[in-house]
């Protein structure tokens, strides 16, 4: 088991969460013993350039966010078609690129419809 | 440039009625001005800026000035009838009422006023300054002027600072709102009688003024409180 | 250049910021932009409304330091107010203590002797490079160069105010001039010191420049952004640096011939399109500029008295009446008005604040641009707070 | 304590174990001050200008400056605070954590200096927050600072972890919140808070 | 890999492979069965130690760099040379306050940090910083390393949305489709590494550009298709990891601290700690996929350790970051996204089909001819095309008297 | 079947039930994530490495923010006032019941019959990469065509039709 | 539970009963999706258990068949998501049966 | 091309980095406060009080005219004028200040004041290391905390003082002079009015 890969990828998580959580466990007992935390009503308001903060910070975001993640998603899509092509092709023929070829041709073409939509302008 | 009587004609010319007054400068500078009434301000400066001989397209600067309410002492000869004693024909002092010129002086208060002062330039002619002066009515309650934002746009933010620290009303202008000072201030700082607020508390080098208060303040405090430990015993 | 006259542009309401309808998607996100912030040059606020990361709204706030320079001056004297002059613009206090010196000499017809003149110039030349380099410097700041630029801009002042710290006795308050003259007079070493740095000075903009002028981001960020129109430059009152990058030739150097500018050679640089960039290098053609004239000034600089003979400190009470004197400040137009009623102190003092009024105009410059550009944009206009508040 | 903390440090690591957590802390807290990037005024400037090359607080190790005030040290009042700004200072201290300390720079922020005359000028920021270094000067040289800067150092190198004399944030029953003044109608209200700003007496 | 009378030295052969032997040597001190676990553990200490002590060390060469370059010294006070003054930062973060606005989502606000770091570290398990020293060795070990880097953009949302504030949420927006922008990049430009190379698995990648023809190494790099991909890589990878010119999420000219605005204490610690660490796998990801790796660069120094070039090459590009933080300003997010989307992405798409055109050409000059004629010539164009669409160029400008 | 597949299940069961069951729309988000990133261990428990660190590249690292952003763009951040389930939820839940029942059955009772092989396949990425270009060359072009058509669509639905002329 | 195959079947029996109630019971159109790739996911869950157990692992059928499930599940998140974007827009809510009175 | 400015910019930035281990013109820290940058002749910080021989209360030259508690701008300046007199340098009988307070937390360090004063008793000091975590205690400073020596003057503005010295002391050879003269004057018209009654004396 411990020969699996996974097993160091599990190890080196748990190490990870206990770097994480460590220092964090030891601010808070400091914060237990000596340095006793002072909330307050002032203190724990949104800060906002020394303001009183108004409105709400969770208001509605615009649709440009949206579109780029689309294309992103769609992109990631491909580099998980491309990087298993990508691994065998040195030892593939040059009608297997040209399948490969056509298929990123056609998301590209996808990028450039975007692109001539004026998606990828950012407002 | 024309000189200030040149272009006082000029508007008189353009602007009937506009009532321009000329006011002399009588220091070195000898930059004199034109009073000009608010009903015809705007028209006025319409004129100066779009006419092509003056063409004063840049309004450099906008002033509020306070002129206090003065008390005008004068001496005003008055005649009467006084009661005298005078020796009669037969010798005897007999009162009799005589006419007579006194000298008593008298008090009034000339109601005094908000000054607002423009400097004028002309950035195509490279000519200027033309002072421009208007007058409110009192310092009270009719202290109404229109607003010149409309015609130069660097007004806008010097006269809120004249509504804001002299109380001005400018009529016309897009965005009157106190400038320097917060929203819920009251007063209008920059006018001659403007008391400051209290906000003496401790000074340690205090002057006239300052010192009363001191002094006062510290009375009081000694009379309600006595005296805390972190005082500074000075002296 | 002269002034297309549009007539058409004539009409009600040309000089107003354009109204700008939000795009209707999302709503709008008020947020407040200082007065505690990190790009606002200290306590200023915009009030901005955002679409998305449109600007379509933006409101100024003013007053967070508000010190109440012109009420404190009316109860004080004359010469009091000197050295009050230093904290209004407190990158410039030579340029401002010329600029109340000569209303004050307006107002009683004071005559300044020629080295007080030529010392005048070379102080405030040296002022105006210090200022310009810093405010580019900020500028680049703002855009997020970690300060490298602002780092260099300081190193090059540190040796003019070391100067001036030399002459005055204080490197930033210098309280330096009087009605009629200069507190004290200049040292042979002290011009031996400036002529020292002065030469330094040009290879100091080239670095600058090279470090700077070219940057393909520095001109994707700064080009067609924030842009200007000269009319409306005008009628706003706009002046100094940005009236000029906005390709207005008015500089109270040559239009007004205080001073003995009219001796010195030096030339006006001009923008064509009136944005950023060109605000940018119009300041850094002016530094050039500037060097040339106190290259000028050091060389002519006469021997003779630095004050006015019938000049007094105590006392000072000027005849009733009332002066405007201006000059070109790094800023832009500084005037002082004094009116006078014989009294020890001025019956009304007015500072006409360059900064102040160039801000006038900053909503138009910034409604329709990225919030990041409002950053921008405000930097170009290059104010000191303590001169907007007074 | 007379021995260099950064010899005792280095001790430390060599195994000579004599740094305390107390000495450990307080040299933590010391070496590590980040300002809070927050001018003022003129005064302003000169901060501006001891971080830079000439001067170079970075050399502390207090170049970080930090724009949001959580994660700041060390709030430098460097300029006029005016009654239009103080209440946004308070706030400001307010919302700095813990431990947080406060350098009153220039005569401005200590007493309103030139300006005190001033109706919209605070006579000293002192009358809201505690103040723990007050450096006079108008405004104060680059160098001035760095020695406030010194001057906290040396303060906090003094302050003991536990017991009586402990500093304000070690402190549960220690004030944490300022209140924030409000803006009326006339003036701040109120116009100092007494908890911090007990009036001195003068005898005149 | 050509034999250097040093390279063939035991002692230079041992000195390359000490860690490895050391961890042998202490793993041999357990019983059999726990032996392979002691050796995972021993790496996972060795990962979790050095790359936070790099950290530490990074960030006072980072202020002390800086200083340098803007004319200064930096830290210097704390301890020798301002060694300790991360060692102070940290005892000031682990004792400050923590402050949760009320209004925050305190739960989520808690956990970014959290997701940052595990995410972060994660990387590095497929990292080789050094012959025979990877951690883990995978089929699939690059795609594991992205969807790692995939998940670090989720704590940044998390950790702006959770916080509430206006400048956290607009910076971690700004974050993120910043990094998914770049990410795609990021993606693509290592894609033509594979395809030359074969293989996902990065020490393979590492071993196919450890050879030598003369004294120069065969990194990818030094080929048309690598530079060009090197670069693109480059620029994606200063992105990703929010570094200056592209570090507008944090951004404090208008968005005070980004998405870290509300942390303090010791969990703003953990993103300043996150960031660098990112920083740190980013460029030891681009060193093995063109930079060679832990190769040497001439073939004559192939005695010198593997681990110490990798480390060298990693702290070189690291300086390259602050190098970069010292002079440029920030782009705009419109820019930065343009950019990101118009010409960064389609030039390293034409990448890969120029990467395509490498192998199909066979060896010979004629395909370095060809192939960088492409690029450069796609270079030029499209910068001006780029510059003519974002408006900006040389000005002159005009004197009046 | 061991230790490790039981956490990886729970872990993965739980996160779906918190994005059922949470209130708060971003935290569901969170939580489906968690969800993916179980089913993504569940595949590498499957010795399908390529296709667990596809599933975390695509669901955790593109889908989740898609989702996030899609409920940052309809203000999900606020809490409902009028409750987060719908008034048919029961109908709902006996339904997915349902299912649950059917399909667990047909589990059971199916699976035994299936011939099992527990032997590692040992399938590397080339295998993929050659398999995808070769035998599913054909879907490989679909799938492009579908991204091609589904960028395409969803841009359109999505984005906002510009009022203001540019 | 005799074989692994049947744990791996059951949880994703559970997870797509999960992910088909989270469908039907939310009110919030983004949550039905969810819901929905919640189920897709699980569908993929048997694919690879089936293609890990299964006969002819070698050819690669149920792994091939998860990847294209995942794509095409990607792509139907995005376009999903658009049209909860596009309602949203039209409706200012994201609730189903809110979405069903304004149409009424 | 594309990139070339970037390029440009960062051989500037590179030709700093390593110019700064090898020039000074480069790399201007100044170690403070180890080293200093030397102080001016014409700096100025905070106003003292001059006074002349050893002991400072019978030296001080200041005689509470109190022009500079007038002149000066922030007022912060307070002076008590004293009831009796003392001789000043040349020996005149004048008033004394009984307290002379400077508020540095105040003071602008305009030097006007130095500039009023008639009598060269006021002058700026160069000293800025002031920091105190004192507000009170430490920055109003009383006459003894400003009174220096003649010879402190000296040293920090030595060309100033000397001439400052010199006009002294020709008004003090003026005053003696006249002085003299009146004396010799006086001592003539009393040896004139003494003559008489001694001849007188004399003659009877």
């Amino acid at each position: 088991m411990a020969s699996s890969p996974y097993f160091s990828l599990a190890v080196l998580f748990l190490a990870a969460m206990g770097f994480g959580l460590a220092p964090l466990g030891m601010a808070w007992l400091w914060a237990r013993m000596y340095s006793p935390p002072k909330p307050n009503a002032v203190k724990n308001a949104i800060y906002e350039c020394g303001l009183e903060s108004k409105g709400d910070a969770w208001m509605q975001f615009r649709s440009a966010y949206y579109l780029y993640g689309i294309i992103f998603l769609i992109f990631d899509v491909e580099a998980v078609f491309l990087l298993p092509f990508a691994v065998a092709f040195t030892g593939l023929g040059a009608a297997a690129c040209g399948a490969m070829l056509v298929f990123v041709l056609l998301l590209v073409e996808g990028l450039a419809w975007a692109w001539a939509k004026g998606v990828l302008t950012w407002a | 440039m024309k000189t200030v009587e040149e272009i006082k004609a000029a508007i008189e010319a353009a602007v009937p009625g506009a009532g321009v007054e000329f006011v002399s400068n009588p220091s070195a500078s000898a930059q004199h001005s034109l009073r000009i009434a608010p009903q015809s301000a705007v028209a006025v400066a319409k004129f100066l800026r779009d006419d092509a001989d003056l063409a004063f397209d840049f309004l450099s600067n906008v002033t509020g000035v306070d002129w206090p309410d003065k008390e005008i002492a004068e001496k005003v000869k008055v005649m009467r009838w006084v009661t005298k004693t005078v020796d009669g024909p037969d010798g005897q002092k007999v009162d009799q009422p005589v006419e007579e010129t006194v000298e008593e002086t008298r008090k009034r208060i000339e109601s005094g006023c908000l000054e607002v002062v423009y400097h004028l330039y002309s950035v195509g002619k490279k000519h200027g300054p033309l002072v421009l002066r208007m007058r409110t009515v009192n310092r009270t309650d009719q202290v109404d002027l229109p607003s010149l934002t409309p015609v130069w746009r660097s007004a806008e933010l010097q006269e809120r600072e004249v509504f804001d620290l002299y109380g001005v009303v400018f009529g016309g202008h897009p965005d009157l709102r106190r400038l320097l000072m917060w929203d819920g201030f009251k007063d209008h700082p920059m006018r001659r009688d403007y008391v400051e607020p209290d906000d003496f508390e401790y000074e340690p080098t205090p002057h006239d003024e300052v010192l009363k208060r001191a002094q006062e303040r510290e009375n009081r405090e000694q009379r309600t409180e006595g005296p805390r430990d972190r005082g500074l015993a000075a002296g | 250049m002269t002034v297309v006259e549009n007539k058409a542009e004539r009409a009600e309401g040309w000089n107003r910021p354009q109204v700008i309808e939000p795009d209707g998607e999302g709503e709008l996100l008020e947020v407040a932009m200082g007065p505690h912030h990190p790009s606002t040059h200290g306590v200023f606020r915009m009030d901005v409304a955002l679409d998305g990361e449109r600007v379509v709204r933006l409101k100024p706030v003013f007053g967070y330091l508000h010190r109440n320079h012109e009420k404190i001056a009316e109860g004080a004297s004359y010469l009091a107010s000197m050295p009050y002059t230093d904290r209004l613009d407190y990158f410039c206090s030579l340029t401002n203590n010329w600029a109340y010196a000569l209303a004050v000499e307006k107002l009683v017809g004071q005559v300044v002797p020629e080295r007080a003149e030529y010392i005048r110039v070379i102080l405030a030349e040296l002022t105006r490079v210090q200022n310009h380099a810093s405010s580019i410097g900020f500028l680049i700041q703002e855009m997020g160069a970690s300060g490298t630029p602002l780092m260099y801009a300081f190193k090059e002042r540190e040796k003019i105010l070391d100067l001036f710290e030399s002459l005055t006795g204080s490197r930033m308050m210098c309280n330096y001039m009087r009605f009629g003259g200069c507190r004290v007079d200049v040292s042979a070493s002290w011009l031996d010191a400036t002529r020292k740095v002065v030469a330094g000075l040009p290879a100091f903009v080239d670095e600058f420049e090279a470090l700077l002028s070219s940057n393909e981001i520095l001109m994707a960020r700064c080009q067609g952004v924030g842009i200007l129109r000269p009319e409306l430059a005008i009628n706003a009152g706009v002046s100094g640096p940005m009236l000029r990058g906005s390709g207005v030739n008015y500089d109270v150097r040559k239009v007004d011939h205080y001073g003995i500018y009219d001796r010195f050679k030096f030339r006006i640089p001009l923008g064509d399109h009136g944005d950023i960039y060109d605000r940018y290098m119009v300041r850094i053609l002016e530094m050039r500029e500037s060097i040339k004239i106190i290259e000028q000034a050091l060389r002519d600089l006469p021997a003779g008295p630095i004050m006015d003979t019938r000049a007094k400190l105590r006392g000072f009470r000027p005849k009733p009446g009332e002066a405007y004197g201006r000059i070109e400040a790094p800023k832009g137009e500084l005037g002082f008005y004094l009116i006078s009623d014989g009294g020890l102190n001025p019956y009304r003092y007015r500072v006409r604040p360059p900064s102040l009024i160039n801000l006038t105009i900053l909503e138009d410059m910034c409604l329709g641009h990225n919030v990041a550009d409002v950053v921008l944009i405000f930097g170009s206009v290059d104010i000191v707070l303590g001169e907007v508040d007074r | 304590m007379a021995v260099d903390q950064n010899l005792k440090i280095e001790l430390g690591k060599q195994g000579i174990f004599v740094t305390t957590i107390e000495e450990l802390y307080n040299w933590g807290r010391r070496s590590s001050v980040w300002p809070m990037q927050f001018g003022l005024a003129c005064c302003a400037i000169e901060m501006i200008a001891t971080t830079m090359a000439r001067y170079d607080l970075a050399r502390f190790g207090a170049e970080v400056f930090r724009p949001s005030p959580r994660q700041a040290d060390l709030m430098i009042v460097s300029g006029t605070v005016t009654k239009k700004m103080a209440p946004q200072v308070v706030r400001l201290y307010n919302q700095m954590a813990e431990p947080r300390y406060v350098i009153a720079m220039g005569a401005c922020a200590i007493s309103g200096g030139p300006f005190k005359q001033g109706y919209n000028v605070l006579k000293g920021i002192d009358r809201y927050i505690p103040v723990d270094v007050h450096i006079p000067g108008c405004p104060p040289r680059p160098e001035a600072l760095i020695q406030a800067f010194m001057t906290l150092q040396k303060k906090i190198d003094g302050q003991p972890l536990t017991g009586e004399g402990r500093p304000r944030h070690l402190d549960a029953e220690a004030q944490g919140e300022f209140p924030v003044p409000e803006q009326g109608e006339h003036d701040l209200e109120p116009t100092s808070n007494k908890g911090v700003w007990p009036v001195p007496i003068t005898i005149r | 890999m050509i034999a250097t009378p040093e390279a063939t030295n035991p002692f230079f052969v041992n000195l390359d492979q000490i860690f490895v032997f050391l961890s042998n040597w202490l793993v041999g001190f357990l019983p059999a069965v726990l032996r392979p676990v002691a050796g995972v553990v021993l790496g996972v200490v060795a990962i979790v130690c050095v790359f936070p002590g790099l950290f530490a060390l990074t960030t006072v060469f980072e202020r002390k760099g800086l200083g340098r370059i803007q004319n200064r010294i930096g830290p210097n006070r704390v301890g020798p040379y301002g060694l300790f003054q991360p060692v102070a930062d940290g005892i000031k973060s682990l004792t400050k306050e923590d402050i949760v606005p009320l209004r925050a989502n305190a739960v989520v606000h808690f956990l970014a940090p959290l997701v940052l770091v595990v995410t972060v570290f994660m990387g590095f398990a497929v990292l080789p910083m050094g012959r025979n020293m990877v951690l883990v060795d995978m089929d699939a070990g690059l795609l594991f390393f992205f969807a790692m880097g995939a998940a670090t953009e989720l704590s940044v949302f998390m950790a702006g949305w959770s916080s509430r504030n206006k400048y956290s949420l607009l910076g971690a927006m700004r974050a993120v489709a910043q990094m998914i922008s770049y990410e795609v990049v990021l993606l693509l430009s290592s894609v033509a590494v594979v395809m030359i190379t074969g293989s996902l698995s990065l020490p393979k990648i590492v071993a196919a550009q450890n050879q030598y023809t003369g004294v120069f190494p065969h990194w990818y790099i030094f080929t048309p298709w690598g530079l060009a991909g090197f670069l693109m890589y480059a620029i994606a990878a200063t992105a990703e990891t929010n570094r200056s010119p592209f570090d507008l999420p944090e951004g404090e000219s208008e968005l005070v601290a980004g998405y870290h605005t509300e942390y303090s204490g010791f969990k703003f610690a953990l993103f300043f700690l996150g960031e660098y660490l990112a920083m740190f796998s980013i460029s030891g990801l681009g060193t093995t996929l063109f930079l060679g790796g832990w190769s040497a660069p001439f073939s004559f120094l192939v005695w010198v350790p593997s681990w110490f070039w990798f480390f060298g090459k990693v702290m070189l590009s690291i300086f390259v970051f602050i190098w970069m933080r010292g002079t440029l300003p920030r782009l705009r997010q419109d820019q930065l996204m343009n950019f990101a989307w118009k010409f960064v992405l389609p030039f390293t798409l034409l990448n890969l089909l120029v990467t395509a055109l490498w192998r199909f050409m066979g060896e010979g000059w004629a395909r370095w001819m060809v192939c960088t004629v492409i690029l450069v010539a796609a270079y030029v164009v499209m910068g001006r095309v780029e510059m003519r669409s974002e408006h900006f160029g040389r000005r002159s400008y005009r004197y009046a008297e | 079947m061991n230790a490790v597949f039981y956490i990886l299940a729970a872990l993965t069961l739980a996160g779906g039930l918190a994005t059922v069951l949470l209130k708060q729309l971003v935290h569901c988000a969170l939580a489906v994530t968690v969800a993916f990133a179980g089913l993504a261990l569940l595949f590498l428990q499957l010795d399908a490495q390529f296709a667990g660190f596809a599933q975390i590249l695509v669901y955790i690292g593109a889908v989740a923010i898609l989702i996030v952003f899609a409920i940052l763009l309809t203000r999900g951040s606020e809490l409902p006032k009028d409750g987060v389930f719908s008034k048919t939820w029961f109908l709902g839940l006996v339904i997915a019941a349902a299912v649950f029942a059917v399909l667990g059955w047909a589990v059971l009772a199916s699976v035994s019959a299936v011939p099992q092989q527990n032997a590692v396949p040992s399938v590397t990425v080339r295998d993929i990469g050659i398999a995808l270009v070769g035998r599913y060359v054909l879907p490989l072009e679909i799938v492009a065509l579908l991204l091609t058509a589904a960028t395409i669509g969803a841009v359109i639905v999505a984005m906002h039709e510009k009022e203001r002329p540019r | 539970m005799t074989t692994p195959l049947a744990g791996y079947l059951l949880v994703a029996a559970l997870l797509f009963a999960i992910g088909l109630g989270g469908a039907l019971v939310r009110r919030n159109a983004i949550l039905v999706l969810i819901g929905i790739e919640l189920m897709l996911n699980a569908a993929n869950l048997n694919l690879i258990a089936f293609w890990r157990f299964g006969p002819h692992p070698e050819a690669l059928t149920g792994m091939m068949f998860a990847i294209f499930s995942i794509a095409v599940a990607a792509a139907e998140a995005a376009v999903g998501l658009g049209l909860v974007i596009a309602i949203y827009r039209h409706t200012n809510t994201a609730e189903l049966d809110k979405i069903d009175r304004m149409k009424g | 091309m594309l990139g070339d400015g970037i390029l440009k910019g960062m051989a500037e930035t590179a030709r700093n980095f390593f110019g700064s281990f090898v020039s000074d013109e480069r790399l201007t820290t100044v170690e403070y406060p180890e080293q200093r940058i030397p102080t001016v002749e014409a700096a100025r910080v905070f106003p003292f009080l001059v006074y002349d021989g050893a002991n400072w209360e019978a030296g001080m030259r200041c005689v509470a005219c109190q022009i500079c508690e007038k002149e000066c701008p922030p007022k912060c300046i307070y002076i008590e004028k004293s009831a009796d007199k003392k001789p000043d340098f040349v020996g005149k009988q004048q008033f004394y200040p009984t307290r002379f307070d400077i508020d540095v937390s105040v003071c602008m360090s305009c030097q006007i004041c130095v500039e009023v004063c008639p009598f060269e008793a006021i002058k700026m000091d160069t000293q800025f290391e002031l920091a105190t975590e004192d507000r009170f205690g430490g920055l109003l400073y009383d006459r003894k905390e400003l009174s220096r020596s003649n010879e402190y003057y000296h040293s920090i503005h030595p060309t100033e003082a000397g001439e400052v010295d010199a006009r002294l002391a020709e008004e003090k050879a003026k005053v003696e002079a006249r002085a003299k003269a009146a004396a010799e004057a006086a001592a003539a018209k009393a040896a004139a009015a003494a003559n008489p009654t001694q001849l007188a004396g004399g003659g009877s």
